[in-house]
Order: structure tokens, then C-alpha cells, then sequence
């Protein structure tokens, strides 16, 4: 095992590494920004070095600082966290490139997963379904018409290096598609200095349902059961939950095998999470992220596995602590992002704390790197915590949800709280069937 | 935002009594001050809680290196500290043999180097920003430095 | 926001006393601060938090009787309250059909019984503990009252 | 179900049954003394009644202004909590007979475990091992000289109508008999009011080990693991633990089976818990508390019935939610006691809270009143809060304690959380292998 542990990154997932850390005993090191001087992560670490100044691209986002500081204090693996230089194969090379372990998929991996083309073959060869769309790039006006027709309309225009809905266009009808398609390349062009784009067949009101697994380097590979992410705005994960209300045991069992040899058969290793479209009783795959997720939570409640410690014990060679026959899910857990936001705007609300008081009592978790006295600095992302519970079943996840969300006291700012204790008493909601555009429609009716 | 912008920003301030200026746009946070009317300096006092932060609740044997954070804006009368613009490591020298790039007591010219900081591999050598003499070397030399840590104290010339 | 509009900002706050403005807008946000009136300085002091304690979570709509919780030596000059000794039901007369111990204006001997409280049916003769003028009476007959609850105003004779 | 249930009592445990209560779709109302007014469970209910000044005779104790609570509130149910009225059958007597709920016992069962002699007596026909001893009081010099002879020294001499460690006097010879005989009896009469006493094997160097039952009214009852309460100071439990390290799974089936047999027979109902001393694999029935326990999370931690949830659901005439075959113990729990004392001389360290921030993350739980900006007052004990963990293992459990104690801030007072620090480090304690007397022994080394 790992004496020391870098961690690449800020915020509550910081914190979240570090006590995983702690309780294997291993020392952890803090990198952050000035801005970041005073935060939680950074007092509880067993050391901290200072790598920039606030902005990301000269901290976070700076491999060089990070890897000085990995090199300043003898650190033998880095935990890249989420977001910032998580998926980032460059950075997974030079860490391995430096005599240190990163915590992660190999770096090939991580670079053939980011590649929405390669990896839908990929994911095509181990039987995992997947959207109908182009073969790869579309590179010219004819070819893009060809593609649509042969997938039916509506489809979708994506960028190959995209995400985060920047890049796509819905196209409803013949008409529309070669203008719809030129605006998308230059808008993959600006954003991802990548203009190639392809083509898939749109799902028009889908659920947004996706497999945990987790791979040792030893070939092993098994799932931990789908989240459900169908609750968003603007592309933004805004609640989650697991398992899902709307997936049966068999479709469970089927996507997670599908998932876990998929992930044997390219080599993975450590956290990974397999991203489908569900409409109706069909799953359509999107993509793998290569690393924790913000939502890993409400899958470690109901499966009882630590998935950041998991993560860490694979990385340094370890076989899995589980096998499959061991993964038995136990209730139900619903996690709310608690975002430094107007709960009705959604504006940013930096700031001082003034009051902070998490919930307490039975079946609840609280992830958050704030505290009482603690400035919300205005450049990072608003994310300022989250609340995780978990319960024998739904019903009972949503009466101790609400009930948290009620004892949950932060002063100072505006929080996205309210927002959520409105979600917790809609109908629709808590009967489970609700599709990503739910949010939406939620949020216009007011 | 662009440089264009900013420096048009700049500009438009000229001439005006505006003291202060922040612009946040696509994630991206701007902020200008200015000490206007000769020499009198606009404090930013932005007065943050001193009580309600939590005391380090794990006071750890930490690391040397990783113990201090950046010194924030000791008051060394008339000398300016030169603080490392980069983590790594510290060195006084070009290598074992050579010898110092500057000594105690010594004079150093605007744009002199004073020392090395290595950061993966790279020898990043760091340069005086004005000239002055030195009065103090504050890290050893092979030190481990953090961003912002204070290197020398200089004595303007 | 655009350059041009931020340059008209500027200068719509020439001549005027203000000396900071803030505007945000579709994501942007711009804060412009001013030093006015010939080098006094505009100190930008972020008051601090008060350590408080959490405010009530929840704000329900309580049940009317035990919203209130007991008054705080509230100021009421020459009066004096009475307070209920412990919780029941506050009843001015002994029965429906009976008069009131006392009415508003009524003089009371230290020791007159002026309510009764009922607590697990047992009524409790409620005495004065001073005598003087009754000023008013706080609660309607027959309402709920919690320990230390005031019930009368008194006059002190 | 009800609909409004009034908490008789103040702290940690009146904000865990609002919690309940809460997550039931239940109205609270809490009682409080004017000492308690600011208190977060006055805070979050949704009525609340000042019931008295801050001595609990005059107001946690006072059953007759509970009761005008109770009236003036329209409740249905009282909620008795531990300590206090919790097991006072006369109080459960007039709830009962004002028409209302007691969450507990009926009164007579309270009474029959209440008395020492009855209830071993019961426990002896139900097959429940207890310490040899005399058969009931013990009336006279020459009859304790022969119970004394017949049971083997040492014995142990103590109050029918005692605890606390008051009116026990042990003795390890003939010669000293007499003389602690008469001792015990009038020390029971200056604590109890009675100075009725009863003779009893002592046991030298034993655990306490404690079975957590629960019944409904239609005659069910279930077992659901032991407590491992060993570690004490002054007859006061300090730090607790389910399973405890040192009960073999057969000790487990078959002293839990006594004991739910043992409550099926004298018609109890509600959540109970069966105190033995262990000594060896010889278990010697103490005593049956007929309340919610303070160290209840860690039962519910491992086993995944919410205890007091259940509480509620049986006093309303519901059956139980779970059978048997359905209870399942996964991984180890801890629970430290957080109490407001140095922790070195424990004298309490009563004020003002000035920074306040519990642990947060996997496996914690926080069962606490207080917040940053609470004035803790001298009138009521010094336990402010429970830090409570669950591991897969007792090793996971422990590292996660440790991580979390670091981790708990709390300013402005002295807690015995450096003392919990320091006795999770401890080889004997890590080892399991720890009789009642390992805290005293602990406390005088340093």
C-alpha cells in the first residue's frame, strides 16, 4: 500500500480522498491554490503545498506545479478527484512517467475512452448497445444527409471531443440538418479547437441511468449497480439516485455484465461508470468516465463498498475486495448537490458563511468542505456540498431526505436547498417516472 | 475575456476617480484597483472572519515544507521579500560547484538572477524584479518552496 | 456586459455620491468602487459574520398556543406582569356561569385569587402576588399557557 | 399512526425521536425548561410548551405539567426517551389513563422489570441464566450468612430497589460479611427508601454484553444482536460496540432467543434491552431496561431497523416490520459518547459553544443537540452528543473513529474527545479483549 497520496484537487471531493486516506492509514499531501489556503482539505492534510494562484490554469489545472509538489514532498501516487485533470491522459502519463502511480485507468485507456468515436467502437465490439448514428466522423455536407436519413430523424449533431452540451444540435427535419451541421462543427472548432462531429438518432425523453464498476489490475471487473441521473438542469447533475426507480433486476444484471466485460476486455482498471440513455425498456450507451464520480455516493450507501478506498487499494495492485456474488444492494439512497446558487435564478452566490449547521441522526451523509467562518471564493464551481441518505427503501429515503434537507442550516449565502425541498414533494417525483426533461418543466411551472 | 479587453478597461479608468473595478463574465473574474490621488492608497480591506473558522483540528507533525503557508504581507519596513513564483525546489547555485548567484550583502541589478527554482526536471531561474542589496537568504539552499513563499529580503536601492 | 456600456456606467456616476455599484446580469457581474471627495478613502470593510446561533430551521406554522415561547422581561414602564406559575388552561372565572375574578380596572389585594389554571383537571387558584390596579389582561379565557407566560398587566399600588 | 406525538425529554435523544417522529409524517411536540428554550429539538418541532424552570423535578420530572402539555397540545402519544419518566411505570400509568399513548411497555411490565427480585424470578422461569444468589431479599444477619456460604464468596451484596453502583458492597470473605451487610442496607434505605437488599455471586473480571429486543402487541418478538458496553467509568458508559468482539455467533442465537422468548412471555412490547455480565462463555442476567438505550444507533447501524422508528409503529398497534429470518448484522458499529467534561479529571465543562463542526462523510453518524453558538447548562448531564461509525469490519470501524474524532471540532468547551482519541489507539482496546475494569486500569497509567 501507498505511504503518501497526493490530491490533485479541491473541494469536497478533496476531502472525500482524504478520508479515505486516513482510514488506510496513508498520508495525504493538499495542493491548492491561495485562494484555497484556509479550506478544510487543506488543514486536515497531513501536509499541504501551495501550487498557485487562484486561477485554475495556473494551479489546478498546472502539471507542472503539481508534480513539483508531488516531487517536494516524496508523494508515491496522485488521486486526481473529479473534474480539473481527472480525465486528463497527459497528465495520467506524466504521473507514470515520474516513477508515481496514478490513481485511475492507465493512461491509454483514459485517451481511448475520451474519444467518443474509438470508444463507441469499443463499446459496439463487447455488445454494449449504442445509439444508431454515423460510423465516425461525418466530414462533409452529403455525408452528414446520407447518415441522417439512414438513422431516421430526429437526430443529433455531437462534437467528437465534446460534452457538456456545448457543440450539439437537435435536428428535427431534413430541412434544417446542413445548416444545423455547420453551426455545430464551428461550435465543436471554437470550444474543443477540434471541429470533427458526428450523427446519432436523438432520444427524445430519456432517462439518464448509468453502471458503477469497478476493475483491479489483476482482470477482474465487476458492477455496482446504476445510478440514476435524470434529474438535471442545463446538462448539471442536480440530484441523483440509486438503484433506479424505473429499471427492472434484470436489466440491472444484463447492462452490469454488459458493463464489467466491456471493461475487462479494454484493460480497465479502478472506478469507472458507463453513461446510457434509457427510453423505455431500451439503454443506449453514451460514454465511460474514467474516474469517480460527484454522485459516487449514493452507490456506496446501498452497496456498502468504499469506492474511493477501492480505488486506491486496486491502484496499488490490490485485488478486488468483492466479487460479484458479494454485491448485494441494501435499500435505497438519494444524494442532493447543495450548490452556492439562487434556488430560483440559480445565480452564484459566493461568500462568507455565517451560520453552517449540517443534519444529523440516522441514514445521512453529509459530503461538503465547508464550514462555519468558510469564504465561498467566487472561481471554482459552485458545488458547495452534498447531502447523501440512504433508507430501507425509496419511500423512506424521501421522508429522511426531506427531513434533512429541513434541519440543513447555511447562513450568508443562497443555497440550491429550497429547490430541493420543492423536488422532494412533487408528485411526479416521488412516483419515480420522470425523464431528463423533467427539471425543466419543473422549474417553468413556478 | 480578452487582453484587448482589459487594457481598453485599464484605460477607460484613466482620468476617472474610480478606485476599484470587478467584472465576472463566463467564469472568468476581473478585478482592478487603483491608489488614486497621489499616494494615497485605497485599502481592500476585506475583513474576513478571524473566530468562526475551525482551529486545525489535527495539529500534525506536518512536513517543513508543507507547514507554512504563504507568509501573507509580513511588514518588513523598508525591505521587500522576492516570494518564488512557482513550487519546487531551491537552489542558490547553478550546481554544487559554482558558487552562489548572490551573497548576503551583495548588490543585484533589475533582471539579475538570484536563484534557481527546479520544478520537474526544469531549472527555472528566477530573477530580480528591482534592484537593491540583499540583506537576507530566507530558505536554505536545496530548500523545498511553495508558490508565494518569500526567498529573499532586499533592500531597495 | 460591453466595454461601452461599462464605460457609460462610469461616467454616470460622475458627479453623483455614490461610491460603489454593483450590477449583475445574464452571468456577469460588475462591481465598480470609488474614492470620493479628494483622497479620503472608501474602506471596502466585508462586516463580518456574527457567531450565531442556527435561526430556526423551520419556520411552521406552529400551533397558536405554543408559538410563543415565554416573554423576556419586556419593558412595561410602571406595570408589572403576572405569570402563569406552570402550564394549563387559563380561565378567568371559576365557571361559565360565574363572574370573572377580576375585570379590567379592578384593584386586587396581594393574595386575591385572580384565574385559575387547569392542569390534568385540577384547577389551580392563581393569587396575586402584589396588589394593585389590573391593566389588562393578556390572554382570552380559557386559552393554553405555558410556564412563565404572562397573563396580567398590573399596576403596583 | 398518530398524527402529533409530544417528546418528554431534552438533549440528543428528545432530537432523535423529533426525527422519528419526522420521517413518519408525525407532528412533535416538544417540552422544555426555561433553561432549554434555545434547544434544537425546541427549534425544529413543530410546537413546543415550556413546561417549567430548568430543575428537571419541576420540569422534566414534573408529570403534571407534561400532562397539561400533553392536553393543551391535542397529542396522542408521549415519547418518554431514557432517563427521566422513561421507565416510571406510575407516569406510563397516567398517560395511559388520560386516554393518551405510552410509547413503552404497559405499565405493569415496567413495574415487574423494575423490581429486582420479581424480575429475576421471571427471568429464572423463562430459562434466562442468572448469578447465583439469594432467592429474593435477603431478611436477616444469620439468613445472609447461609445465602452467602451456599453461593461462595466472593459475593456481592445490593439493593432490591437500586443502581448505580449505590448500596453494593462486595465481599470476599465470611469475615466481612456482616459488617457490608449492614451497610448495604442502610445506604439502600438513605438512596431508595427501602433498604430491602439480595445476595449475589461476584464476578470478578466481566464484560457487559446486552441483547436488544423488540416486540409488538400481538405477542412477536425479535432479537437483534448484542451491545458490548464494557467500557465504563464509575458505572457510566463510555464508548460502545455491536457485535461485541467477543460473542461467538452461537452465544449470539441462543441468548437472544432466551430473551425474546423471556419477553414473550411476560407481554412486553416495544424496544427492550436485556443486560448480562459475561464472564468467560457463562453469561448472568443483570437487569431488562424498558426504555430506547442511549447506545441504540449502534444496533441499528449493523442491522438496519431504525429502533425508535419501530418504537412508534408497535405503540400504535402495528406488527413488526421485520421477522426474525429478516435481521441480518452487517459489518461493526462503534459509538463514542461525546460529554462536555475534561477529559482527564471529567469535571463537566459547561458554556458556550464557540466553533461547532461535526465529521462528515461515509459510515458517520452524529446524533447531537448542540450547535456552534449553544450554551450548554450546568443543570442536566454532560452528555452532548454521540459520535456513532460503521465499518464492514471492527478494523474499518476503528480507523473510521479515529478519522472522525480528528475531525470533530468543537471549541469553547472541554469534551472527552481526546480521551476517546486515545482510547481507540490502545493495543488491549484494538485487541477486543477488554473486562469492565480496562478503562479504570487505562485511566490510572498515564
Amino acid at each position: 500500500m501507498f505511504s503518501k497520496i497526493l490530491i490533485a484537487n479541491r473541494g469536497e471531493i478533496a476531502l472525500r480522498v482524504h478520508r479515505a486516506c486516513r482510514e488506510l492509514g496513508i498520508q495525504t499531501v493538499a495542493v491548492h491554490s491561495t485562494a484555497d489556503t484556509d479550506a478544510m482539505n487543506v488543514r486536515l492534510a497531513d501536509e499541504s503545498v501551495c501550487i498557485g494562484p487562484p486561477s485554475p490554469l495556473e494551479s489546478y489545472l498546472n502539471i507542472t506545479a503539481i508534480m513539483a509538489a508531488a516531487e517536494i514532498t516524496d508523494t508515491e501516487a496522485v488521486h486526481p478527484g473529479y473534474g480539473f485533470l481527472a480525465e486528463n491522459a497527459e497528465f495520467a502519463e506524466i504521473v507514470k512517467a515520474s516513477g508515481l502511480t496514478f490513481i485511475g485507468p492507465e493512461p491509454e485507456v483514459i485517451r481511448l475512452l475520451g474519444d467518443k468515436v474509438r470508444a463507441r467502437d469499443a463499446m459496439i465490439a463487447s455488445g454494449i448497445p449504442v445509439v444508431p448514428g454515423s460510423k465516425g466522423e461525418v466530414k462533409s455536407e452529403s455525408q452528414a444527409m446520407k447518415a441522417a436519413r439512414e438513422i431516421g430523424f430526429p437526430v443529433i449533431v455531437k462534437a467528437v471531443g465534446g460534452g457538456g452540451g456545448k457543440g450539439m444540435k437537435v435536428v428535427h427535419t431534413e430541412a434544417s440538418l446542413i445548416n444545423s451541421y455547420n453551426v455545430a462543427r464551428s461550435e465543436a472548432q471554437q470550444y474543443f479547437k477540434n471541429d470533427a462531429v458526428y450523427i446519432e438518432r436523438y432520444i427524445d425523453n430519456p432517462r439518464h441511468v448509468e453502471i458503477q464498476i469497478m476493475a483491479d489490475k489483476h482482470g477482474n471487473a465487476i458492477h455496482l449497480c446504476e445510478r440514476d441521473c435524470s434529474l438535471q438542469r442545463r446538462h448539471q447533475k442536480v440530484l441523483e439516485e440509486a438503484p433506479s426507480p424505473m429499471v427492472t433486476v434484470e436489466q440491472r444484471k444484463e447492462l452490469g455484465e454488459l458493463a464489467a466485460n466491456a471493461a475487462r476486455a479494454i484493460g480497465y482498471s479502478g472506478a469507472g461508470t458507463f453513461e446510457f440513455l434509457m427510453d423505455g425498456d431500451q439503454f443506449y450507451f453514451m460514454e465511460v468516465n474514467t474516474r469517480i464520480q460527484v454522485e459516487h455516493p449514493v452507490t456506496e450507501m446501498i452497496t456498502g463498498m468504499d469506492l474511493v478506498r477501492e480505488q486506491i487499494r486496486v491502484a496499488a495492485g490490490k485485488k478486488l475486495s468483492m466479487t460479484q456474488d458479494d454485491v448485494k444492494i441494501n435499500g435505497h439512497s438519494i444524494e442532493c448537490r447543495i450548490n452556492a446558487e439562487d434556488p430560483e435564478t440559480f445565480m452564484p452566490s459566493p461568500g462568507l458563511i455565517t451560520e453552517y449547521h449540517p443534519p444529523g441522526g440516522s441514514g445521512i451523509r453529509v459530503d461538503s468542505n465547508v464550514f462555519n467562518g468558510y469564504r465561498i471564493s467566487p472561481y471554482y464551481d459552485s458545488m458547495i456540498g452534498k447531502l447523501i441518505v440512504h433508507g430501507k427503501d425509496r419511500d423512506e429515503a424521501i421522508q429522511r431526505m426531506k427531513r434533512a434537507l429541513d434541519e440543513y442550516v447555511i447562513g450568508g449565502i443562497s443555497t440550491t436547498i429550497p429547490l430541493h425541498r420543492r423536488i422532494l414533494k412533487d408528485s411526479t417525483f416521488v412516483s419515480g417516472n420522470y425523464s431528463m426533461h423533467f427539471l425543466e418543466h419543473f422549474l417553468k411551472q413556478v | 475575456m480578452e487582453l484587448k479587453e482589459i487594457r481598453q478597461l485599464i484605460k477607460m479608468l484613466d482620468g476617472t476617480d474610480v478606485s476599484e473595478i470587478e467584472l465576472t463574465r463566463e467564469g472568468s473574474t476581473l478585478r482592478i484597483a487603483r491608489s488614486i490621488g497621489g499616494g494615497e492608497v485605497v485599502p481592500m480591506v476585506t475583513q474576513t472572519m478571524v473566530p468562526a473558522a475551525p482551529a486545525a483540528p489535527v495539529v500534525q507533525a506536518a512536513a517543513p515544507v508543507a507547514a507554512a503557508a504563504p507568509e501573507a504581507n509580513k511588514d518588513y519596513g523598508n525591505l521587500k521579500p522576492v516570494v518564488s513564483p512557482m513550487v519546487g525546489t531551491f537552489y542558490r547555485a547553478s550546481s554544487p560547484e559554482s558558487p552562489m548567484f548572490v551573497q548576503e550583502g551583495d548588490m543585484v541589478k533589475k533582471g539579475q538572477v538570484i536563484c534557481i527554482i527546479e520544478a520537474m526536471k526544469l531549472m527555472n531561474e528566477i530573477e530580480a524584479e528591482f534592484a537593491g542589496k540583499v540583506v537576507q537568504a530566507l530558505k536554505d539552499n536545496a530548500s523545498p518552496v511553495e508558490y508565494g513563499e518569500e526567498l529573499f529580503l532586499i533592500e531597495p536601492a
